[in-house]
């Protein structure tokens, strides 16, 4: 009775530090917790696995800003780090809006790092945010060497070995984008149904419900939605051998189902000791505070 | 009159930007994206208003050494601190916001990880906002409760793990059962704001023209 | 990897420590991270307010052919805000905010109407594609009872009895379990918003991940 | 190569309706299986060449030529390549464009707010000539407002009254004024002291005058502060963070968060709930509603916060227009309801054999829908 009225009362300061360590602790000491892949995530790998080299590029675009980068920045990883490993040539395209150009950025500084034998311009490009949206999306399907002209770096489209015969979506293999915004649905309207190219997304767990419906009538390739697709992902990697760095998105699946489970298990015993409490006050006929 | 014709003004701009809503054909159809241009430049005024309020009160601040006066100080270096690197960004290069200019990476730096900081807050707040909130004191609450710990869990492959059917059910409370509210609470809040619109530009309510 | 060497890693993980330090209480850290982001914000607010508004609305615009003489009208409505710098001059700032006010009023109307209210409530039409089965029937009944007991709930002028007064009981209850579902909804974003700012501390800066 | 004329591959060409002109809307059907793209040409009365307009999108079958003069006649012909075979169609008159006066698909619309009109001006008369018969419910949050202002005196603490973060244009922020204007009279007559920061310099100079006129009102015009009521940011989370720093030096007794939220709402709530102040929020942000009911003491939910603006001043011509607005919602239960009548009806007796409600209800579900778009 009593522990439960001191629990009732409990400073918030514990639950804070609860939160802090439950995230914390996951991170540093990970467990990565069996995560079991599930279809949409395993047609996505599938599809970029069985890519050859002259199957055309594969285009990854970051339309994603500090806010959402914990769950997509795993993603842009696993899937440029699947790429590279695998000799297949990706682009990256940094956004349809200017302010998602800095995540790319940093994915870019990670691989140069990660792979130092891989060449810039031949096994992998960098391009910049070109304005237009839309627009650039219809362009590609046109010209992709007019469309953006330089690479991020200034380096002239025709100096770059990899883009060689990269025209159009007829040269690239499947569109990757990694979303917190609607871009997928832009990527679907204009590249897959317009020139019919293959669109497969890595999407925040928030907006993952509603692209569903695209992943059943086979309009996308797959998707990874959240930590939890990003974490499958990385599964998948492992299990095919390839490189998954400190597997990002699983240790922070760990984190997250943590906290969750914290939060509910404080709500229940929460429960538990306001009817226990409140039963005993019946008894005794204290009057209960407004609450 | 200094109230009269404010209130004049409000109904015939009111109005004609109503009307032109309904008649595309000329001047009418192009009158909102025009009266938007308008509208920014006007605002880019009023924020005059608010930085002169700011930097005043903390020069007051600092003149009659109030109480924690410094942080006045600490205040000024972070606004010049701001605007240096935006004036020596514009004077180096036309596109501000490119990766690479001062003030970029001066935003990148400093600006974006207190933000998210802030924003990170939430998973504090929403933990301890509902250990004190979710308690069964009624039907109303039990339902917000239950309602709300089947999404949370139904959300974690942990859900799947406990029972397969909770995601199912999860994701039937959120397609089905909360639309209808939902889309009771927009509509409500809607005709609320379309009935605070009239009554302004009726002239009925000038509260904020006092 | 091993502890960041960068000035404005420590810079950003300091600030990011005092901003959490009043989790525990109010203190001199707190206080010094909160005005540094003030002051940066308020900054950062007027190099956008020349780099977006004044640079391409008004300065281009009106100096570089074509010239767009008439945005002289909006700019000197909008000069008229000025007049609060004076006591004498202060109702000037009634005749922009009653344009002001008024335009966005009069946008809103057609604009809720249109895409709040009808939409939704097309929305909420029960078409015969709704009752496939039986399953869909029912959920299809849900939300239209969902949608009327909440409307009825909203209601401000009608006494509370007979059959209202119930309507508007189930009308909450249908409020309650919508307000629990988003709750719940957000909790896991706001989760991973902390692991961002977390995996920034022990890996950037502290290098230990 | 070799042309086909097939007659399946059609195309048409009209007005682009409810426009301001210069726009001929294309319209593509049957569409060759394998097509690969469809080119769309044009031949402006007089001329004697087609000019290429651009590719009509595939899936939609659908192009707006926006490049037309208003009153030029213009034929239009549409080529769908395959990999064997280029399809030619062309439409047999000339079309031309031209500017509408009324926008009809946005007729609802029109009825809508002609009705809520009328409706509003008609139970202002009314009001106007019998203020006692309006009844309007009681808000708990509204009643609880003086007494939060009169516990934080108790206590001698200010009151902290934060109008949201959006602009002035926002209903929300206007209704947060309203209800300003309401706890700045009786904090003015308990002689405590209202601290109010801003996100928008317009709303804090309103915010200003609302208040001064307050305390005139109250017979305290000396007793106001113009340096309580200022600007803080117009940056979300540092707007956040300058709140909460209030907060806790502060430690006003009592918060009123009244206005347009985004997600800093729970940030304001948990800190305010940690000082132990009484809170009142109210929000026409829906999203940010559960958070403020999870935290705060009391909330007005949604449109509650503009029936209370209008309830605040007791004037009959505001509660005329709470009236208004209720039978608006009246009406749309009701087309709603004829929804679900129609909807049972077609569902149980069968669409095919009953062309005469679905007819019926087709029309009803056309004109919302068109309104929608």
């Amino acid at each position: 009775m009593k522990f439960w009225q001191r629990f009732l009362n409990l400073d918030r300061k514990w639950i804070f530090l609860g939160i802090g360590l439950v995230v914390i602790i996951p991170l540093l000491f990970p467990l990565r917790l069996p995560v079991k892949p599930s279809k949409p995530v395993i047609d996505l790998f599938n599809r970029i696995d069985t890519l050859g080299v002259d199957n055309g590029v594969v285009w990854v675009v970051t339309d994603f800003d500090p806010g959402t980068m914990p769950e997509l920045m795993p993603m842009t990883m696993s899937v440029l780090r699947h790429c590279l490993t695998k000799g297949t040539p990706v682009v990256l395209h940094g956004g349809l809006w200017p302010a998602y150009i800095g995540m790319a950025k940093m994915a870019m500084d990670n691989i140069a790092v990660e792979f130092p034998d891989k060449k810039i311009g031949e096994d992998y490009v960098f391009l910049g945010y070109i304005p237009g949206v839309t627009a650039v999306i219809l362009a590609i399907g046109i010209d992709i060497e007019t469309t953006f002209g330089t690479d991020y770096y200034g380096v002239p489209y025709d100096s770059l070995p990899m883009m060689e015969g990269v025209k159009n979506y007829e040269d690239i293999s499947i569109i990757v984008d990694i979303s917190g915004t609607r871009s997928p649905e832009y990527w679907l309207m204009y590249g897959q149904q317009r020139y019919g190219v293959d669109v497969g997304i890595g999407c925040t767990a928030v907006s993952a419900p509603s692209y569903y419906t695209f992943l059943q009538s086979g309009q996308f390739v797959g998707m990874m939605g959240g930590l939890k697709g990003a974490a499958e992902y990385e599964e998948l990697m492992e299990r095919y051998g390839y490189p998954t760095g400190r597997r990002p998105a699983t240790v922070g699946m760990d984190a997250q189902s943590f906290g969750h489970l914290l939060i509910v298990v404080l709500v229940i015993l929460g429960n538990i000791g306001y009817f226990i409490v409140r039963r005993g006050e019946r008894k005794v006929g204290i009057e209960r505070r407004k609450e | 009159m200094k109230k009269r014709v404010p209130l004049l003004i409000t109904f015939i701009t009111g109005f004609i930007i109503i009307v032109s809503f309904f008649v595309p054909h000329r001047p009418f159809g192009q009158l909102e994206t025009e009266t938007l241009i308008w509208y920014a430049i006007i605002f880019a005024f009023t924020l005059v208003i608010g930085v002169d309020s700011l930097v005043r009160l903390h020069i007051k601040h600092i003149r009659k050494r109030k109480k924690g006066w410094w942080y006045s100080i600490v205040f000024f270096a972070g606004f010049f601190y701001c605007l240096t690197i935006g004036i020596i960004s514009l004077i180096q290069t036309p596109n501000i916001f490119q990766p690479g200019t001062v003030f970029f990476y001066g935003y990148e730096t400093i600006l974006i990880p207190l933000q998210a900081t802030m924003f990170a807050l939430l998973a504090f707040f929403v933990a301890s906002a509902s250990y004190r909130a979710f308690r069964a004191r009624n039907i109303e609450a039990t339902l917000l409760l239950i309602a709300a710990v089947i999404v949370m869990i139904g959300r974690v492959p942990a859900g799947y793990k406990l029972w397969p059917k909770l995601p199912v059910i999860a994701n039937w409370i959120f397609d089905v059962l909360q639309i209808g509210a939902m889309r009771g609470i927009l509509i409500g809040v809607a005709l609320g704001a379309v009935a605070m619109s009239l009554r302004l530009i009726l002239g009925i309510e000038r509260t904020y023209l006092s | 990897m091993s502890i960041s060497t960068s000035i404005w890693v420590w810079i950003a993980a300091l600030l990011t420590l005092m901003i959490y330090s009043f989790l525990y209480k109010e203190n001199p850290f707190y206080r010094l991270a909160e005005h540094i982001f003030m002051g940066l914000s308020i900054g950062y607010s007027v190099v956008i307010l020349w780099y977006n508004y004044i640079l391409p609305r008004i300065y281009e615009p009106l100096f570089f052919p074509p010239h767009q003489w008439s945005l002289i009208f909006p700019i000197l409505i909008g000069m008229m805000t000025f007049g609060i710098f004076s006591e004498k001059y202060n109702w000037l700032i009634k005749y922009p905010l009653a344009v002001y006010v008024a335009g966005y009023a009069g946008v809103q109307i057609p604009l809720q109407l249109q895409t709040m209210i009808l939409r939704q409530a097309e929305a909420s039409f029960l078409t015969p594609d709704k009752f496939t089965s039986l399953f869909s029937s029912f959920n299809a009944l849900l939300i239209f009872a969902g949608l009327v007991t909440t409307l009825i709930y909203f209601y401000f002028s009608a006494k509370r009895e007979h059959g209202l007064g119930g309507a508007s009981q189930v009308g909450i209850i249908f409020i309650m379990i919508a307000f629990g579902a988003a709750f719940g909804y957000t909790v896991m974003a706001r989760i991973s918003l902390l692991i961002g700012r977390m995996q920034f501390l022990l890996q950037d800066w502290l290098g230990i991940m | 190569m070799i042309f086909l004329l097939i007659l399946s591959f059609t195309i048409s060409a009209k007005d682009t309706p409810d426009d301001a002109g210069g726009s001929i809307t294309i319209n593509v059907y049957n569409i060759p299986e394998g097509t690969e793209q469809i080119e769309l040409y044009r031949l402006t009365k007089g001329d004697t060449l087609f000019e290429e307009v651009g590719l009509i999108p595939i899936f939609k079958g659908e192009l707006d030529d926006a490049t037309v003069t208003d009153g030029v006649l213009y034929l239009y012909k549409a080529t769908a390549l395959t990999p064997d075979t280029v399809y030619v169609a062309e439409i047999k008159e000339f079309a031309s464009s031209s500017p509408e006066w009324f926008n009809k698909s946005r007729t609802s619309v029109l009825l809508f707010i002609a009705l809520f009109w009328v409706v509003i001006l008609v139970y202002i008369q009314l009001a106007k000539k019998n203020p006692e018969g309006l009844f309007i419910r009681k808000l708990p949050p509204l009643e609880a407002m003086d007494e939060a202002v009169g516990r934080a005196t108790e206590m001698g603490k200010p009151v902290l009254y934060v109008p949201g973060i959006e602009y002035i244009t926002d209903a929300g922020t206007l209704a947060s004024i309203t209800i300003l204007a309401k706890v700045g009279r009786k904090v003015a007559e308990y002689e405590t002291r209202i601290i109010n920061p801003h996100f928008d310099p317009i709303v804090m100079t309103t915010a200003q005058e609302t208040l001064k006129n307050a305390f005139s009102e109250a017979g305290r015009p000396d007793a106001f502060n113009k340096d309580d009521v200022f600007y803080l940011t117009s940056e979300q989370f540092g707007f956040a963070a300058g709140v909460d720093g209030i907060m806790l030096r502060e430690r006003p007794g009592a918060i009123f968060l009244q206005g347009y939220f985004y997600a800093e709402s729970l940030i304001l709530a948990e800190t305010g709930y940690s000082i132990g102040a009484i809170q009142i929020a109210g929000t026409n942000a829906t999203t940010q509603l559960p958070f403020f009911v999870a935290a705060c003491d009391y909330v007005l939910l949604g449109e509650e916060m503009f029936a209370a603006s209008a309830y605040i001043s007791k004037e009959p011509r505001l509660l005329g227009s709470i009236k208004g607005s209720d039978l608006a919602k009246s009406v749309l239960l009701v087309l709603i309801g004829v929804g679900v009548i129609f909807g049972t009806f077609a569902a149980i007796k069968n669409v095919a054999g009953n062309p005469v409600y679905m007819e019926i209800f087709d029309r009803i579900l056309e004109f919302l829908a068109r309104t929608a778009e």
